[in-house]
C-alpha cells in the first residue's frame, strides 16, 4: 500500500514540521521548517488530485508568504526569545499560560477527532462519497473560478488593495510620514 | 484510498498545533508563523472535503485562502516592524500598556 | 390643550438652559416662574371643562401621535385627564408655581449661571411630573418617572461643591434606580402578559379576571414589582434611606420635589392601577403593612433628630407610609386625599424652615434656634399653621384626610394596622411640636454657627443655656439682625397657609355633614370604564366614624399637648427621659442605624474584599452606606473581573480559546 | 448561477470608486496642497445611499452572492449614515493630528466597503473576504497613528486575535462546506433543513465555530478581550467607527446567517447564544463602571451592547426581528456620536478622554456638554431617547418569547449602566474644573453639524420611532 505509505510519510512530515516551527525559539529555523511544512503539505494536494492547489502552495506560500517572512525577520534581525529563560523551561514546562494553551490544543484535538469519529459512525457525510470522481482539470478549475467565484475574485482584490495600502501606512519609515504630517 | 477522517484529523492535529503556537510561543513573528499554520490547517480540510464531494470549490477556496493569508501576513508584519521600531521588542508581554 | 400642560414648564427649561447666563436673574427667575403660572391656568381650565362632564365619562384624552406602532402593537404618546390625574396637575402645577416664585428669592445669592442653572433644571422636573402625571400608559408615566428621577438627582446634588450634597445625590440614585429596576420589570411583564401599557384596557382586562385570593399569581407579581418601584420613588421601607440625605438640596427642592410631588408618584402610580392592585389583595396587604411600618418607623426617629429639614423629611417618609397605607386598604380615595393635603402643609413647613435657614444664614440645627417666633412673625405663624394642619387638629386639612385614612383603615378591619396609624399620628404631632418649640419658643436664638458635639451623647441639649454661648459668638448679639421672608417668600408662605386650612373641606365627611366631594370625584379614577362607582356606603357608620374622628382629635391634642409639656415648659426632662433610656434614645437617634446596618452588612465586607484599586481618584467615593451597597457590590466584582484584562495578548487569545472547547465540548458532550 | 444583473452590487461599487478616488486624488497631490478628499468619500457613500434606496424592494441579486433584499439595504443605509459621519467627525482629527489624508480616507472607505459587502453577503466565502477587508482596514486604522505606542499596541492586539478568530471562522466554513457541499447560505439553508432532526456532529462543529467567528467580531464574552484594549488605543474617532460599522456589519451577517440558513438548528445554536448574551450584558456593564478612561468605558458599554443585540437574536419573533436592526440603528448613531465628541475634545498630544477631563465642560463647552449628555442618556436606555425605544422593544422581544431571564439580566444590567454615563453628566455639570486643564480646543462646523445631526436622529427616533420600527421589521422579514 504505498499510497498509505506516503500518506503517513507527508502527514508525518507536515505535523513534525508544524511542532517543530512551534518548539523554536530562533525565529529564521520556525520559518524554514513551516516551508518544509507546506511542502508536504502540497505532496498531501496532489495525492488529493488538486496538482493546480499543490503548485499554488509552493509557489505562493512557500515561495511568496515565507520569502516575506524571512525578510522581516532579517530586517528586524530579529532577537531570539530570552534565552536564560528559555534554558530553564521547557515549552511544556513553561508556567501559566504556556502550559494552559498546549492543554487546551490537546483538548481540541480530542474534541475533533472525537466529532469526526462519531461522525463516521453515524454516516453523516464524511466519507460517504468517497468513489467520488475527482476534478483536477486546471480547465475546469478556471472555468469555476471566474463564473461562480467571480465576484468573491474581485474581493479579493480589493483586499489585497488595501492590505497594500495599509503595510505602506503602517511600516513607512517614521521620519518621511512625520514630515509629510507637517505639511498639511 | 485514504479514508478523508485521516484527512480531517491530520488537518485538525495541524490545526490545534497552531493554536497552540499562539500561546507558546513568546516571539511576534513566530505567533504569526502559528496562524499561518492554522490556515494551511483549513486548507487541507477544504481540499479534502472537495476531494470527496467530488467538487471543484474546495481547491478555489483555498485560492482565497491563500490570498487572505498574503493580505494578512503584509499587515500583520507592518504592525510587528511598527512595534519593533517602539520598543525594540518581539516579545507581547512587553506590550501591556493597554489593560484593566 | 393637554399637552400645553407640561409643554410650558418645558418651554421655561428650553429658555433657561438655552439662553440662562445671558439673561439677567429677574428675567429667567420671572421667566420660569410665569410658564408655571401659565401652565396652571390651562390646568383650572381643563379641570372646569372636566367637572362639566358627567361624572361616569369625566376624562379628556389627547393622543399627540402614535409613539410606537409595530405589528399588532400600538402605543401612543397620550395624555389623558381624569379625575385623579386632575387633581395631581393641579396639585403640581399650583405648588409648583408658589415654590418657583419662593425659589426667586431664596436662591437670590446664586451667580446668574447658577440661578438660571437652577430653575431650568426646576421647569424641566415640573414637565416630566406633568408627563407623569397625565399619561396614559405605562410607558408614557415611565418617560415622567425616569425624567423626574433625573431632575431629582441634579437638584439634590446641586451644590455639588459641598462634599455631602454630591454623595446624596449619588445616593438617591443608586437607591431609586433598585426601585426602577423592578418597575420596568413589573411593566414588562405586564406588556408580556397582556398586551397592552394602556391603563384602561389594563384595567378592563384586570377587571375581568378573578382577584387572586390566596394565590400568588401574574397579577400579584406584576403589582409587586410596581410596589417596589413605588417604595423607591416614594421612598418607603427598605428603600427610603435617601430622602432624608437629598435634605442636601436646596430648601424649596426639598419642598417641591421630596415633599409635595415626586415623592407621591408611588402612591399616585397605585392609585392610578387601583384596578390591578385590588385584583391582587396580597399584594394589597404588603402594601398597607408597608406603610404602616414606615409610617410608625420614620415617626419615631423624626421625634429625635436635630436638623430643621431631616425631621420634616422624615414626617415625610412618615405621612406617605400613611399614604401607602390607605392604597393598602383599599382606601385609593383616602390616599390620594392626603396627598393632597399634604402637598399645602409640607410645603409649606419646608418653606419655612427655608426661611427660618434663610434668616439664620443656612443654620439647620434646631438645638441652636429658639425664640425666633419674635423675629420672624410670619414665618412663625404659617409654620405653626403647618404643624397643626399636618398633627390633625380639628378642622384643617390634616384632620380630614388623615382621619379618612383612620376611618377606612379600621373599617377595613385592620384593627391593628389602625392602631399603628393612630400611633403615627400621635408621633406626628408630637415631633411636629418638638420642632415648634425649640425653633421658635424659647429664649432666643442661640449661637447661630457654634456647633455642639453632643449628638448622640449622654445629655444633648442639658444645660446649654442661652447665656454661656451666646455671649461668645454672634448669637444673641446678631439676632437683631435677622429678618423675616423677603415679600416673595412671605406671599407664598401666607397662601400656603390659607391653603393648609381650606384645602380639606373638599373632603368634608358624610357623618360632619358634608358630601366627600373629593371621594365622590375621584371614586370613577378607580374602577374600569364602565365599571360601577362604589357608592358612599360609609354613610351609615356615622356613629364609628364620629367616635373614629373624636379619638384621633386627642391623640392629636394630646401630642401637641404632650410636646408642650416636654420641650415647652420641662426641657430638661426631655434629656431626662433620653438619660433614663440611653439605648432607646441613641437606637432613634441613630436612625435604627438602618445606615449602618446597610454598611456593615454589605458595604464594608465588600470594601476589605477590595480596598485596593478600585474609585481611586476624585469621583472615587460612590459607596456611602446604605443601599449604596449594591453599588459596592458590582464595584468589586468590576475590580475581579477587570483584573482578567491583563493586557498580555496570550492571555485574551487563552479567553478565546476557552470559549471555542467549551463550546465545542457542550455540544459533543452535553 | 451567472446573474447578469449588477445591481445589487451598485451601492458597493459607489463606495470602492470612492476609495480608488481617494488614493489618486493623494497621489497625484501637490506637496502641501489641500484637497477635500473626505469631499469625495461623501459623494460616494451618498451614492451608495440613494442606489440602496432605489434598490429598495427589488431583492436585486448579482452574482448569485450578493443579495440587495431589504434586510442587506438597511444595514447598508445604517453603515452609510455610519460613514457619512465618521468623515465629517474626521476631517478635523485629520488635521490635527497629521494624519495621512488620503489613505485614511480611503482604508475607512474601504472598511465601509467590506461591512457592506458583509450585510449583503449570501455565500460563506464573500463574507469571509468581507470579513477580512473590513478587519484589515480596520487594523490599520488603528494603529494609523504610528507615533503613538498605545495605537501600535492596540492595532497589532486587534490584528493578532483578529487573526486568530478567523482562523476558526474559517474552520467553520470548511465544516459547513464539508456537510452541505456548499458555501452559498441558501443551499446549505436547503441542505440543513432537510437534516434537521440529524445529530451530526459535523455541523454542529461548524455551528460553533462559526458561531466563535462573529461572537468575535461583535465582542461578545468571552471573545472580547481585545476590545477595551483595541478601542482604548486607537484614535477616539476610529474607535467610533469600528465599534459601529464594525458591529453592525458582523451582525448583520450574524443574522443572516443563523436567522437563515442556520434557522433549522436554532434549538442547538439558541442555548449557547443565551450565555455568551448574559456574560456579555453582565461583563460589560459591570467592568464599565470601575473604568475612568471614557473610551474604555464606552468600549465596556459596546460590549454590553452587544449582549443586548443578542437578546434580540435569540428572542427572534416577531418583535425581535424588528428590534435587532432598529436597536442596530439607534446604537450606531448614538455610539458614533458619542465617541465623535470624544474625539474633539482631544488634542494631537493628549487624548483628553480621562473622566476628569470632562469635569466642567458645560462652563467651557455648553453645546458639546449638552449633546454628549443627551448621547449618554440614549445609550443608558433613559427615555425619550431612542436607547430607550431599542432597548424597550429588545426587552419586551425577549419576555414574550418567553426568555424571561434574559429580560432581568439585561433591565437590571442597563439600570446599573446609567450608572456610568451619569457619572460623565455629572461630571461634566457638577464639578469644578481642574485649574491646570487645558482649555478644550475649538469644533469645526462640519463637526459641529454631524453631531447635530447625529442628535436630531437620537432624539427624533426616540420620539417618533415608528416608521424606522416598521422600516426595519419589514426588512428583516425578508432573510426569514
Amino acid at each position: 500500500m504505498p499510497e498509505t505509505l506516503v500518506f503517513y510519510l507527508l502527514a508525518g512530515l507536515a505535523i513534525g514540521a508544524s511542532a517543530l516551527v512551534i518548539g523554536q525559539r530562533n525565529p529564521m529555523y520556525s520559518v524554514m521548517l513551516l516551508i518544509a511544512s507546506f511542502g508536504a503539505l502540497a505532496g498531501l494536494y496532489i495525492q488529493l488530485e488538486a496538482p493546480f492547489v499543490a503548485v499554488a502552495q509552493i509557489i505562493i506560500y512557500a515561495g511568496a508568504i515565507m520569502v516575506l517572512f524571512l525578510f522581516v525577520v532579517m530586517l528586524l534581525n530579529a532577537p531570539q526569545e530570552d534565552a536564560a529563560e528559555w534554558d530553564r523551561l521547557h515549552p511544556l514546562r513553561q508556567p501559566g499560560i504556556a502550559r494552559f494553551g498546549a492543554m487546551l490544543g490537546l483538548l481540541l484535538v480530542v474534541q475533533l477527532a472525537w466529532a469526526l469519529i462519531r461522525a463516521a459512525e453515524i454516516g453523516a457525510p464524511v466519507g460517504s462519497r468517497s468513489d467520488a470522481a475527482a476534478v483536477s482539470s486546471v480547465r475546469e478549475v478556471g472555468r469555476v473560478l471566474f463564473t461562480d467565484y467571480m465576484f468573491a475574485f474581485e474581493a479579493t482584490s480589493i483586499l489585497i488593495l488595501v492590505a497594500m495600502v495599509g503595510a505602506v501606512v503602517l511600516a513607512r519609515r517614521e521620519d518621511a510620514g512625520e514630515a509629510e504630517g507637517e505639511e498639511r | 484510498m485514504i479514508p478523508l477522517s485521516d484527512y480531517l484529523i491530520v488537518s485538525a492535529i495541524l490545526f490545534a498545533i497552531g493554536t497552540a503556537g499562539v500561546f507558546l510561543r513568546r516571539n511576534l513573528i513566530t505567533i504569526l508563523l502559528s496562524v499561518e499554520i492554522m490556515l494551511n490547517a483549513v486548507n487541507l480540510t477544504f481540499v479534502a472535503f472537495g476531494r470527496y464531494l467530488g467538487s471543484v470549490d474546495g481547491q478555489i477556496i483555498v485560492f482565497f485562502v491563500m490570498t487572505v493569508a498574503a493580505a494578512e501576513a503584509a499587515v500583520g508584519l507592518a504592525i510587528v516592524i511598527a512595534l519593533f521600531r517602539h520598543r525594540e521588542s518581539l516579545n507581547p508581554e512587553a506590550f501591556t500598556a493597554l489593560k484593566w | 390643550m393637554l399637552a400645553l400642560v407640561p409643554l410650558f414648564p418645558l418651554l421655561g427649561f428650553v429658555i433657561n438652559a438655552a439662553l440662562g447666563r445671558r439673561l439677567p436673574k429677574t428675567v429667567s427667575g420671572s421667566v420660569a416662574s410665569a410658564v408655571m403660572v401659565a401652565s396652571f391656568v390651562v390646568s383650572v381650565m381643563i379641570v372646569l371643562e372636566l367637572a362639566a362632564m358627567p361624572a361616569d365619562q369625566r376624562a379628556i384624552e389627547q393622543t399627540v401621535y402614535t409613539w410606537i406602532a409595530s405589528g399588532d402593537f400600538v402605543l401612543d404618546l397620550t395624555f389623558r385627564v381624569d379625575p385623579l390625574a386632575a387633581v395631581m396637575i393641579l396639585v403640581v402645577t399650583g405648588i409648583g408655581a408658589l415654590i418657583h416664585i419662593y425659589s426667586t428669592a431664596y436662591m437670590h445669592d446664586e451667580s446668574v449661571g447658577e440661578y438660571a442653572r437652577y430653575f431650568s433644571y426646576l421647569n424641566l422636573f415640573a414637565a416630566f411630573m406633568l408627563v407623569l402625571v397625565l399619561g396614559a400608559n405605562f410607558l408614557v408615566l415611565f418617560v415622567g418617572w425616569e425624567g423626574v428621577g433625573l431632575c431629582s438627582y441634579l437638584l439634590i446634588g446641586f451644590w455639588f461643591r459641598k462634599r455631602s450634597a454630591a454623595d446624596a445625590g449619588k445616593k438617591a440614585f443608586v437607591v431609586n434606580r433598585i426601585g426602577d429596576y423592578a418597575f420596568i420589570l413589573g411593566m414588562l411583564f405586564l406588556f408580556a402578559r397582556f398586551g397592552t401599557l394602556d391603563f384602561r384596557q389594563l384595567a378592563s382586562t384586570v377587571a375581568a379576571m378573578p382577584p387572586e385570593e390566596g394565590v400568588f399569581g401574574a397579577l400579584s407579581i406584576a403589582s409587586l414589582l410596581l410596589f417596589i418601584g413605588a417604595t423607591g420613588k416614594s421612598a418607603q421601607i427598605p428603600l427610603y434611606t435617601w430622602l432624608p440625605d437629598a435634605m442636601e438640596g436646596p430648601t424649596p427642592v426639598s419642598a417641591l420635589i421630596h415633599a409635595a410631588t415626586m415623592v407621591t408618584a408611588g402612591v399616585y402610580m397605585i392609585g392610578r392601577n387601583a384596578v390591578l392592585f385590588s385584583h391582587a389583595p396580597e399584594t394589597m396587604m404588603i402594601v398597607a403593612v408597608v406603610g404602616a411600618l414606615t409610617a410608625v418607623m420614620a415617626g419615631t426617629i423624626g421625634l429625635v433628630q436635630n436638623d430643621i429639614k431631616r425631621v420634616l423629611a422624615y414626617s415625610t417618609v412618615s405621612q406617605l407610609g400613611l399614604m401607602f397605607l390607605a392604597m393598602g386598604v383599599g382606601a385609593f380615595g383616602a390616599g390620594i386625599f392626603h396627598l393632597y393635603t399634604h402637598a399645602f402643609f409640607k410645603a409649606l413647613l419646608f418653606l419655612g424652615s427655608g426661611a427660618v435657614i434663610h434668616a439664620l444664614h443656612g443654620e439647620q440645627d434646631i438645638r441652636q434656634m429658639g425664640g425666633l417666633r419674635r423675629y420672624l412673625p410670619i414665618t412663625y405663624w404659617t409654620f405653626l399653621i403647618g404643624s397643626l394642619a399636618i398633627a390633625g387638629v380639628p378642622f384643617l386639612s390634616g384632620f380630614f384626610s388623615k382621619d379618612e385614612i383612620l376611618y377606612e383603615t379600621f373599617h377595613g378591619g385592620h384593627t391593628l394596622l389602625w392602631l399603628i396609624a393612630a400611633v403615627a399620628s400621635l408621633l406626628t404631632a408630637v415631633y411636629m411640636f418638638r420642632l415648634v418649640f425649640l425653633t421658635f419658643h424659647g429664649d432666643g436664638p442661640h449661637a447661630v454657627g457654634v456647633t455642639s458635639h453632643d449628638v448622640g451623647a449622654t445629655s444633648p441639649r442639658v444645660g446649654a443655656t442661652p447665656n454661656d454661648v451666646g455671649a461668645t459668638s454672634h448669637g444673641l448679639g446678631a439676632a437683631p439682625h435677622l429678618h423675616d421672608a423677603p415679600p416673595a417668600m412671605a406671599l407664598v408662605l401666607i397662601v400656603l397657609a390659607v391653603g393648609s386650612v381650606l384645602a380639606g373641606y373638599v373632603g368634608i365627611p358624610h357623618a360632619l355633614g358634608g358630601h366627600n366631594a373629593l371621594a365622590t370625584w375621584l371614586a370613577p379614577s378607580f374602577v374600569p370604564v364602565g365599571g360601577e362607582i362604589a357608592g358612599e356606603a360609609a354613610a351609615e357608620e356615622t356613629a364609628l366614624e364620629l367616635t373614629l374622628m373624636g379619638v384621633s382629635s386627642l391623640i392629636a391634642l394630646a401630642g401637641i399637648a404632650l410636646a408642650a409639656f416636654v420641650w415647652l415648659t420641662r426641657r430638661a426632662l426631655a434629656a431626662a427621659i433620653a438619660l433614663r433610656y440611653p439605648t432607646l434614645y441613641r437606637l432613634l437617634l441613630n436612625k435604627y442605624y438602618v445606615d449602618e446596618i446597610y454598611d456593615a452588612a454589605v458595604v464594608r465586607p465588600i470594601q476589605a474584599l477590595s480596598q485596593e484599586g478600585l474609585w481611586r481618584g476624585f469621583d472615587v467615593k460612590v459607596v456611602d452606606g446604605a443601599v449604596n451597597g449594591t453599588g459596592a457590590i458590582v464595584d468589586a466584582s468590576a475590580t475581579l473581573l477587570r483584573r482578567l484584562q491583563t493586557g498580555s495578548v496570550r492571555a485574551y487569545a487563552g479567553s478565546l480559546f476557552i470559549g471555542v472547547v467549551v463550546i465545542l465540548g457542550y455540544y459533543l458532550w452535553r | 448561477m451567472f446573474d447578469s444583473t449588477f445591481d445589487a452590487v451598485v451601492p458597493l461599487l459607489c463606495v470602492i470608486l470612492a476609495a480608488l478616488a481617494a488614493m489618486g486624488a493623494e497621489a497625484f497631490r501637490a506637496r502641501g496642497e489641500r484637497m477635500p478628499i473626505g469631499g469625495l468619500g461623501i459623494v460616494g457613500l451618498a451614492g451608495a445611499g440613494v442606489s440602496s434606496v432605489l434598490l429598495w424592494n427589488r431583492n436585486a441579486a448579482s452574482f448569485g452572492v450578493i443579495l440587495a433584499d431589504n434586510f442587506g439595504l438597511f444595514v447598508t443605509l445604517v453603515l452609510v449614515v455610519v460613514g457619512v459621519l465618521t468623515i465629517m467627525f474626521s476631517s478635523q482629527v485629520v488635521r490635527r493630528d497629521a494624519l495621512p489624508a488620503g489613505e485614511y480616507y480611503a482604508l475607512v472607505l474601504f472598511a465601509i466597503a467590506g461591512m457592506i459587502m458583509m450585510a449583503t453577503a449570501n455565500d460563506l466565502l464573500v463574507i469571509f473576504l468581507a470579513l477580512e477587508i473590513l478587519s484589515v482596514a480596520v487594523y490599520v486604522l488603528t494603529g494609523i497613528r504610528r507615533d503613538d505606542q498605545r495605537a501600535t499596541e492596540a492595532a497589532f492586539k486587534y490584528f493578532l486575535l483578529g487573526a486568530f478568530s478567523s482562523a476558526f471562522f474559517l474552520y467553520g466554513i470548511a465544516f459547513t462546506y464539508g456537510v452541505a457541499g456548499s458555501t452559498r447560505l441558501d443551499r446549505v439553508g436547503a441542505y440543513l433543513a432537510a437534516q434537521s432532526m440529524s445529530d451530526s456532529p459535523l455541523i454542529l462543529m461548524a455551528l460553533a465555530l462559526l458561531l466563535v467567528g462573529f461572537a468575535f467580531k461583535i465582542s461578545a464574552v468571552p471573545f472580547h478581550m481585545w476590545t477595551p484594549d483595541a478601542y482604548e488605543g486607537a484614535p477616539a474617532i476610529v474607535t467610533g467607527f469600528m465599534s459601529t460599522g464594525v458591529k453592525a456589519a458582523a451582525f448583520a451577517a450574524f443574522a443572516r446567517v443563523f436567522l437563515s440558513a442556520f434557522e433549522p438548528f436554532s434549538a442547538d445554536w439558541a442555548p449557547i447564544v443565551w450565555i455568551i448574551a448574559a456574560l456579555t450584558m453582565i461583563l460589560g456593564t459591570v467592568v464599565g463602571v470601575a473604568q475612568s478612561n471614557l473610551k474604555r468605558m464606552l468600549a465596556y458599554s459596546s460590549i454590553a451592547h452587544g449582549g443586548y443585540l443578542l437578546v434580540g437574536l435569540v428572542a427572534a419573533n416577531e418583535v425581535g426581528k424588528a428590534a435587532i436592526l432598529f436597536y442596530l440603528l439607534a446604537y450606531a448613531v448614538t455610539n458614533l456620536a458619542a465617541f465623535g465628541v470624544i474625539a474633539l475634545l482631544g488634542s494631537r498630544d493628549r487624548g483628553n478622554d480621562e473622566l476628569r477631563d470632562y469635569a466642567g465642560l458645560w462652563h467651557t463647552r455648553p453645546a458639546l456638554a449638552a449633546l454628549m449628555t443627551v448621547c449618554l442618556l440614549s445609550l443608558g436606555g433613559l427615555p425619550p431617547t431612542v436607547g430607550f425605544i431599542g432597548k424597550w422593544y429588545i426587552f419586551s422581544a425577549a419576555v414574550s418569547a418567553g426568555y424571561y431571564g434574559l429580560a432581568i439580566i439585561g433591565v437590571l444590567t442597563s439600570v446599573v449602566s446609567v450608572f456610568f454615563y451619569l457619572r460623565v453628566v455629572v461630571m461634566m455639570y457638577m464639578a469644578e474644573r481642574e485649574v491646570a486643564a487645558a482649555m478644550p480646543p475649538r469644533v469645526t462646523g462640519v463637526s459641529m453639524a454631524a453631531l447635530a445631526f447625529a442628535i436630531f436622529v437620537i432624539v427624533y427616533l426616540g420620539v417618533m420611532p415608528t416608521q424606522v420600527l416598521d422600516l426595519a421589521s419589514a426588512s428583516i422579514a425578508t432573510i426569514f
